[in-house]
């Protein structure tokens, strides 16, 4: 349970309105043409805050006693999130012959 | 009250029954225990298609004996050709029981005791090219755009016949589609009436040797459950004290009840499994053997492999995790009882879906790994699809497992127990489960892939679409690497009890001891490119994941060196416990060490998918995790049934136990990089034409088969004395070993609740500086872990 | 220390394994709930593999087996509830060593089951990561001209491609975003309006003390209704976004570029069978070919005589499949939360949540936001990108 | 003897002395200390040493210096071992663009130097048969228009020039198989809709090597692929 503020007003309910503003623009901004990259970093720019605003205030992990240990309990398994992303999400199957240079011993010598 | 719980136990019982007898059904799947070549094609659709008549002229209605018949069979229904085209209309098998089928025209070709039509597909002459590929696109006779034709068939003397026959009618597009269908028909036909005929003798069929024995084995089980009821309750031999008896197991959720179920899981499944190894092992033992068919062959590995990992490892692990992890850390039971009871139950259903395929004679053939898209391939084959759905469970069951254990293990240690004062064998699962619980979703989500395209007709793997099969073997290995840690890990932790307790010594190097495996569980996850160096699989990953495997090599070393050392100044007590660890010591060096060969990749591209391999983790499954069971078995029995092991009959189990097994799979490294490839149906010895297979190899498999059976029925030992010692073994004092953790504090068998959730026991520590004194990184650790204010949390 | 602790409180009891339990003795030591539910799992996978065999309805006799298995599934949840409904508070175990001292052991073990079902949507994100990157695109395959009409070609196309093309084919997905987020915030009222003492809500309320619990009751079990409603909204705008499409009657006609409804994503062929899917704008004489940009191989090569033009087919299997299942995914949690918020909003009515216990509330919420979250990646990347 | 490549013997050899001395000092150690360290049940004169007591964590057993030896020294084992392993990679997968590799480039190149060059050759997998494709190469370089039966099965035979360097490209029409070409120490799987490469070097024994045959070889596959799975083979024929 929250035991602080946000401008002086309940936390749950400026959260609320906080991530109702944020999707809205999200979807607004898909609707106005701005381009893919644009598109794409204003999508990765609203998620993160929102994101965070959910586990924070929704999920408890700021403001109480045990939201430090908990905190790290989520983040626990992102050496193996990143692990499983860069192996299996940002591989693709090649020829060993494809090997780049750097992994050949004759690069190093 | 208590006849309204016996009624509602009635009717429950009813309800599951009512639902497992849905299961026979898997009979009524195409094909029962024949083999599926009675579809004629597997490209026409999963059932039957009543709006197909096969048909079969000529026959008598008793046929004379060795008489010549000429058969028409023909079809009517099914899809329209395309107009104008006469092509690929349709084709038949026709599989006879006795008498002898010959071709009539070149539109038929006949193997063995069945004749089909001759496909686009075939190879009329035998050179072993394609019909369709040699006429370079000419056209060619294919029985395939016929819908009847002519078969000879020649009478036997005497008995009677049964012809089976499937017919395919497709629109002659030359593509599987949805109005492609299929129907079977079959008839059996008296012949004369030849009464002192000798009755053939039959060979058995290794498929009914395997259900038949499983079903002893379940028979024997049931039994074994009355004898023990009737020992607890030797007055009330009847329904009404049995009912609640068997009640109060099945619905228990005491850790060390639900303990108990999980290992007559495990060694029923153990046992098992030794039964389809066994079978394997009598295909192998001759060259060119045909005692299995390569289909119940590729059933009976993949089975073995599954069965001996998830059903019989595990559960044997989870039935020490259950039972040990509360009594070693103080507390009254898991953290989470009734989860408990519901990740060993999905286990046995689980078990009934994957073996479904057994009894339908279709079971899954994809080996343990299930490798893409092989596995999306024949979408008919139920087998393989309720294998996947056992396996979800199993999934599920794991990850309760985790949430149960990981909980217990952080959050209910008893006073006084810090992390670094827990038992090693609790430290093992620990890391064990925090492995397991965190590589199973991936392998969940593939086995949901699979389940789906077999189903659903998803299109993860299916390679037209652009699917791509090494996601798959990504998704298995980022979980199957951790997995086969997960299952030698808990090993670990049971030596390092039973060594130290043995030589009457503290473990050498406590702390190096955990993080070694804490590096292990860690480095699990990077290194599992090394089952995939050959597989096309991004060369910058295989290069990366070499490096990482090499690094496994360091942790281990610590671990063996330590348990060494531990001996060290010792008094070696030797006990049967003490044995199977030191021959573990011995198998997993050896097992430890033929492992380092994989990570070098030139050799690997030779050792891969060999014997080799085979030798290397039989090595390290059965030398390391099931001899750890045996020594946990050994250490632990007297502490759960109240009486001690019958030392005698140990070491005999020990003795035949190490030689036998050493004498199955250290012959395998020689057969490995001779060439004997791993998942081959049968091997060729050849004269000095092929250098590579040499006729030893023939006088080696025989000898690993014989080495085979030796192992199989010297486990009987171990049955034999667990059965005497609960029987008749002599009353076990708390603590028979002189332990030092918690369990040897209570009573054997241990009270319910283990301690009293009010009074836990209060860990005292022989080092106390360590305890009071944490190291600069240990106190900014513990701000890091600790509430400010304890009193806080509670809102 | 003496062994002879084995006739404490637990064994005061009779335990029954059909619930109802007293939970001022603990947990429940019985229950058949986990037997009969494993039986139905395993019941539901036998009958679904027999309904579908390979993308077609094989067998629909056997679709008795799978509502056989939901029954027993459903039989299995009420005894494990009927246990659970008395759980007062009374009984709430915490952890006794570091890290978690003090903190509710069903706390932990829910932050525990959080991190492995992070790991399963990894795997769904590491698989349309590895799709997305190694399969060409189909918008890029129709610009290179590389197809020629009447063959498939193998392509990924995004679902967003289709559902961001217009307002009214995201519209379900955006209103089920505004869904989870309120949801989420409900969620939290319940716990804050179970978690307030009783002295602190009369005040609020400015009622007496007697009627709090009755007040409370209602209350929560409002605040938990609207939760479950808002799962419910969310679940029906996806069978619609998925299969049913919706009716865009008068002026909304216009807008919707003359259409009078808003196609499913099935019956614009966007399916996990599509391998011949079209797409207006993998035709080249949409809008006479303005659409295509200059720059393009395509329009070079139709300038050229070297490209005939026409209509693009594609395999779009796999995306299809990446997208349904991720979504699907993420739909069978909430259908599960649905369940979940079914039993603890009779509970509520019941005046099952006081100030004692709402910390349940908060447990379940922790997995109601994690849902909510995972929304929160899959909007963007499945439907908008 | 060689079993395989020159690459694999020679690492098999260093493997296997280090094997041997790694596997030697530990059970010399072992078989040391289960002996020697054995209590004598009759007369109690063991030491207690460490004074084990239920309910007490016993007393640390520990030597920082031994345990970082082996954690070193293993590491500086494996160090050198990978190293060794990392030699041969430019063997077993070097870039077909390289002029400067052991293969030297496509003899169709025309900067190919003739006395180092390579020749490409196609491997298609399907169930349960293995087709090869020389190309254009004569029949003294490769030829793979023979079967011959293999214990009952008949089977492709491919016959290549020992001291030639080929490049076989892989691919399969269904499921995944590989190609282990047994004498030469190669595999790599064949992944439909994965176009893969792999080094073959054939070499023969001098005895066997004459003829018009030359020495026969097996080639199996090695990735599980059905229900033929097992015979799924040819025959590989190295000639001079």
């Amino acid at each position: 349970m929250a035991h602080y503020t946000i401008f002086g007003k309940d936390p749950y309910w400026m959260n609320f309105w906080g991530l109702m503003i944020l999707t809205a623009i999200e979807v607004a901004a898909v609707g106005v043409e701005l381009g893919d990259t644009i598109t794409m970093s204003i999508l990765i720019g609203i998620a993160i805050p929102k994101f965070i605003m959910i586990a924070a205030i929704f999920m408890h992990l700021y403001g109480d006693a045990d939201s430090k240990i908990l905190t790290m309990t989520a983040l626990f398994p992102a050496f193996f999130i990143i692990v499983m992303v860069f192996f299996i999400g940002l591989t693709s199957p090649g020829s060993a012959t494809e090997l780049p240079a750097w992994c050949r011993p004759g690069y190093w010598t | 009250m208590k006849q309204n719980t016996l009624l509602r136990t009635l009717v429950l019982l009813t309800v599951l029954g009512l639902a497992l007898s849905m299961a026979p059904q898997a009979d009524s799947l195409p094909n029962g225990i024949i083999g599926q070549s009675e579809k004629g094609c597997t490209c026409h659709g999963a059932i039957p298609d009543s709006g197909v008549a096969p048909s079969i002229e000529g026959l008598p209605a008793t046929f004379n004996a060795s008489t010549t018949y000429t058969l028409t069979i023909s079809f009517t229904g099914g899809p329209s050709g395309q107009s104008g085209d006469p092509h690929n209309l349709g084709g038949f098998n026709l599989a006879v029981s006795s008498g002898i089928l010959e071709a009539v025209d070149d539109t038929v070709k006949i193997d063995g005791d069945q004749a089909t039509h001759n496909g686009i597909d075939d190879d009329i002459d035998g050179n072993g090219i394609q019909d369709s590929i040699e006429a370079g696109g000419a056209a060619i006779i294919s029985g395939n755009d016929y819908t009847s034709w002519l078969v000879n068939w020649t009478s036997p003397s005497s008995g009677s016949s049964t012809f089976t026959l499937a017919v395919n009618s497709v629109n002659g597009d030359g593509q599987a589609s949805a109005n492609d269908a299929w129907n079977l028909m079959a008839i059996t036909v008296a012949g004369p009436s030849s009464g002192a005929a000798a009755e053939e003798l039959q060979s058995a069929d290794p498929f009914v040797v395997l259900v038949t024995l499983i079903i002893v084995s379940g028979i024997l089980l049931a039994a074994v459950i009355l004898y023990t009821f009737y020992r607890v309750s030797p007055d009330g031999f009847n329904w009404e004290s049995f009912a609640p008896w068997i009640i109060e197991w099945l619905t228990s959720t005491d850790h060390k009840k639900v303990g108990t179920l999980y290992f007559l899981a495990g060694f029923f499944f153990l046992g098992v499994g030794g039964i389809m190894a066994m079978l394997i092992r009598i295909q192998l033992a001759v060259p060119g053997n045909d005692f299995l068919t390569q289909d119940q062959y590729n059933m009976f590995f993949t089975m073995h492999g599954t069965t001996m990992i998830f059903l019989a490892a595990m559960p044997l692990i989870n039935g020490f995790a259950n039972w040990l992890i509360p009594l070693q850390i103080g507390a009254h039971d898991l953290a989470l009882p009734r989860i408990n009871a519901m990740s060993f139950w999905l286990q046995p259903f689980a078990a009934l879906l994957i073996f479904t395929g057994v009894f339908s004679g279709q079971a899954a053939d994809v080996g343990w790994t299930g490798y893409a898209p092989y596995i999306v391939s024949e979408t008919a084959h139920t087998g393989t699809t309720l294998w996947a759905a056992g396996q979800i469970m199993l999934v599920a069951s794991s990850t309760l497992t985790g949430i149960n254990f990981l909980a217990t293990i952080c959050g209910m240690r008893a006073p006084g127990m810090g992390w670094m004062q827990m038992p090693l064998f609790t430290w093992s699962i620990f890391i064990a489960n925090l492995m397991l619980f965190l590589s199973i979703p991936a392998w969940g989500v593939g086995l949901i892939q699979v389940y789906l395209d077999r189903t659903i007709g998803t299109a993860f793997y299916h390679v037209a679409s652009g699917g791509d099969p090494l996601l798959w073997s990504h998704l298995f290995w980022y979980f199957g690497h951790p997995e086969v840690y997960v299952v030698i890990v808990p090993a670990f932790g049971v030596i390092s009890e039973v060594l130290a307790t043995s030589a009457r010594r503290s473990v050498f190097g406590y702390r190096s001891m955990v993080y070694a495996m804490a590096g292990i569980g860690v480095v699990a996850f990077i290194v599992y490119g090394h089952h995939m160096f050959t597989s096309g699989m991004s060369p910058t990953l295989r290069f990366v994941t070499m490096l990482t495997t090499m690094l496994v090599a360091v942790p281990t070393g610590i671990k063996i060196f330590n348990w060494l050392k531990t001996m060290h100044k010792g008094s070696l007590v030797y006990r049967t416990h003490t044995l199977w660890a030191l021959g573990f010591l011995v198998t997993f060096t050896l097992g430890g060490i033929s492992g380092m060969f994989f990570p070098s990749l030139a050799m690997d591209t030779h050792l891969h998918e060999t014997y080799f391999v085979v030798a290397h983790f039989h090595y390290v499954f059965v030398g390391g995790t099931v001899f750890g069971v045996f020594s946990a078995v050994y250490y632990w029995f007297p502490k759960m049934s109240g009486r001690m092991m019958d030392e005698k009959w140990g070491l005999l189990h020990f003795l035949t136990g190490f030689i036998s097994f050493n004498g199955i799979f250290w012959p395998m490294h020689k057969l490995g990089v001779l060439g004997m490839a791993r998942r081959h149906h049968t091997w060729f010895i050849t004269t000095d034409d092929y250098a590579n297979i040499p006729a030893e190899m023939a006088s080696w498999n025989l000898f690993i088969t014989v080495s085979a059976f030796l192992f199989f029925f010297s486990n009987f030992i171990l049955v034999g004395n667990m059965i005497k010692t609960v029987v008749s073994g002599k009353k076990a004092p708390a603590d028979p070993w002189g332990g030092w953790s918690f369990e040897w504090m209570c009573a054997s068998p241990p009270p319910t609740p283990s301690f009293d959730p009010h009074n836990p026991p209060v860990l005292r520590d022989a080092n106390e500086h360590i305890a009071s004194e944490p190291s600069r990184l240990g106190q900014w650790f513990e701000r890091l872990m600790m509430p400010e204010d304890d009193s806080e949390v509670n809102h | 220390m003496s062994a002879d602790y084995g006739h404490d409180h637990h064994d005061d009891h009779h335990a029954s394994p059909w619930g109802p339990h007293d939970w001022s003795h603990g947990a429940p030591h019985n229950s058949f709930a986990p037997l009969i539910m494993s039986a139905g799992f395993a019941m539901f996978l036998y009958g679904f593999a027999n309904v579908f065999i390979g993308g077609e309805v094989a067998d629909l006799g056997a679709l008795s087996g799978v509502m056989l298995g939901l029954i027993i599934i459903t039989m299995g949840l009420l005894v494990w509830w009927r246990q659970d409904m008395s759980a007062d508070g009374i009984y709430e175990p915490k952890a006794t060593g570091a890290p978690f001292r003090n903190i509710d052991i069903r706390k932990v073990s829910m932050w525990i089951f959080l991190m492995s079902e992070m790991m399963v949507f990894t795997s769904l994100f590491s698989t349309y990561i590895r799709y997305r990157l190694g399969i060409q695109n189909c918008g890029e395959v129709f610009l290179s001209g590389e197809w020629v009409e009447g063959t498939s070609v193998v392509c990924f196309e995004p679902a967003a491609h289709l559902i961001a093309s217009s307002w009214f084919h995201l519209a379900p997905g955006a209103v089920n975003t505004f869904a989870l987020i309120i949801s989420s915030f409900t969620i939290v009222l319940a716990l804050k309006t179970a978690k307030m003492s009783d002295k602190k809500y009369a005040d609020k309320y400015e009622i007496d003390m007697e009627r709090v619990r009755t007040h409370r009751s209602r209350k929560v079990a409002m605040f938990l209704g609207s939760t479950l409603f808002l799962a419910t909204l969310f679940l029906t705008l996806k069978m619609i976004e998925w299969f049913i499409g919706f009716p865009t009657p008068g002026p909304l006609t216009d807008l919707n570029h003359g259409h009078s409804e808003i196609a499913s994503l099935y019956s614009e062929g966007y399916t996990i069978h599509a391998n011949s899917y079209q797409h207006y704008a993998y035709d080249t004489s949409y809008h006479d070919g303005h659409d295509i940009p200059h720059d393009s191989a395509l329009y070079s090569m139709m300038q050229a005589g070297t490209h005939p033009g026409g209509v693009m087919m594609a395999d779009i299997r796999v995306g299809a499949s990446t997208f349904f299942v991720t979504t699907g995914t993420h739909g069978v949690h909430v259908l599960a939360g649905m369940i979940g918020l079914a039993y603890m909003t009779l509970k509520a009515l019941r005046g099952g949540y006081g100030p004692s216990n709402a910390v349940s509330i908060e447990y379940f919420g922790l997995y109601w936001h994690f849902v909510d979250l995972v929304w929160v990646l899959v909007f963007p990347f499945f439907y908008l990108f | 003897m060689g079993i395989a490549s020159a690459a694999f013997d020679s690492l098999w050899n260093e493997y296997l002395v280090w094997s041997a001395i790694v596997g030697g000092f530990t059970f010399i150690w072992l078989a040391h200390h289960s002996l020697t360290y054995r209590s004598k049940e009759e007369d109690d004169d063991w030491v207690d040493v460490d004074g084990i007591e239920v309910g007490v964590f016993p007393k640390h057993n520990d030597n920082v210096s031994l345990e970082l030896a082996w954690t070193i020294i293993p590491f500086i084992l494996i160090v050198y071992l990978t190293w060794i392993s990392w030699g041969p990679i430019n063997d077993v997968w070097a870039d077909p663009t390289d002029p400067d590799s052991q293969y030297g480039l496509d003899c169709t190149d025309a900067a190919a130097d003739p006395n180092k060059c390579y020749h490409n050759i196609d491997i298609t997998a399907q169930q349960w048969f293995w087709s090869f494709d020389c190309r254009d190469l004569g029949p003294s370089l490769c030829d793979a228009s023979q079967y011959q039966d293999l214990n009952g099965t008949t089977v492709p035979v491919i016959s290549l020039k020992e001291g030639e360097f080929y490049l076989a490209n892989i691919t399969s029409i269904d499921v995944t198989h590989s190609p282990w070409f047994v004498s030469f120490g190669v595999k790599e799987d064949a992944v439909p809709g994965l176009d893969s490469q792999v080094w073959i070097i054939p070499t023969c024994d001098e005895a066997d090597c004459g003829g018009e045959e030359g020495e026969s070889t097996l080639l199996l596959c090695t990735e599980y692929c059905g229900d033929d799975h097992a015979y799924m083979a040819a025959v590989v024929n190295v000639h001079k």
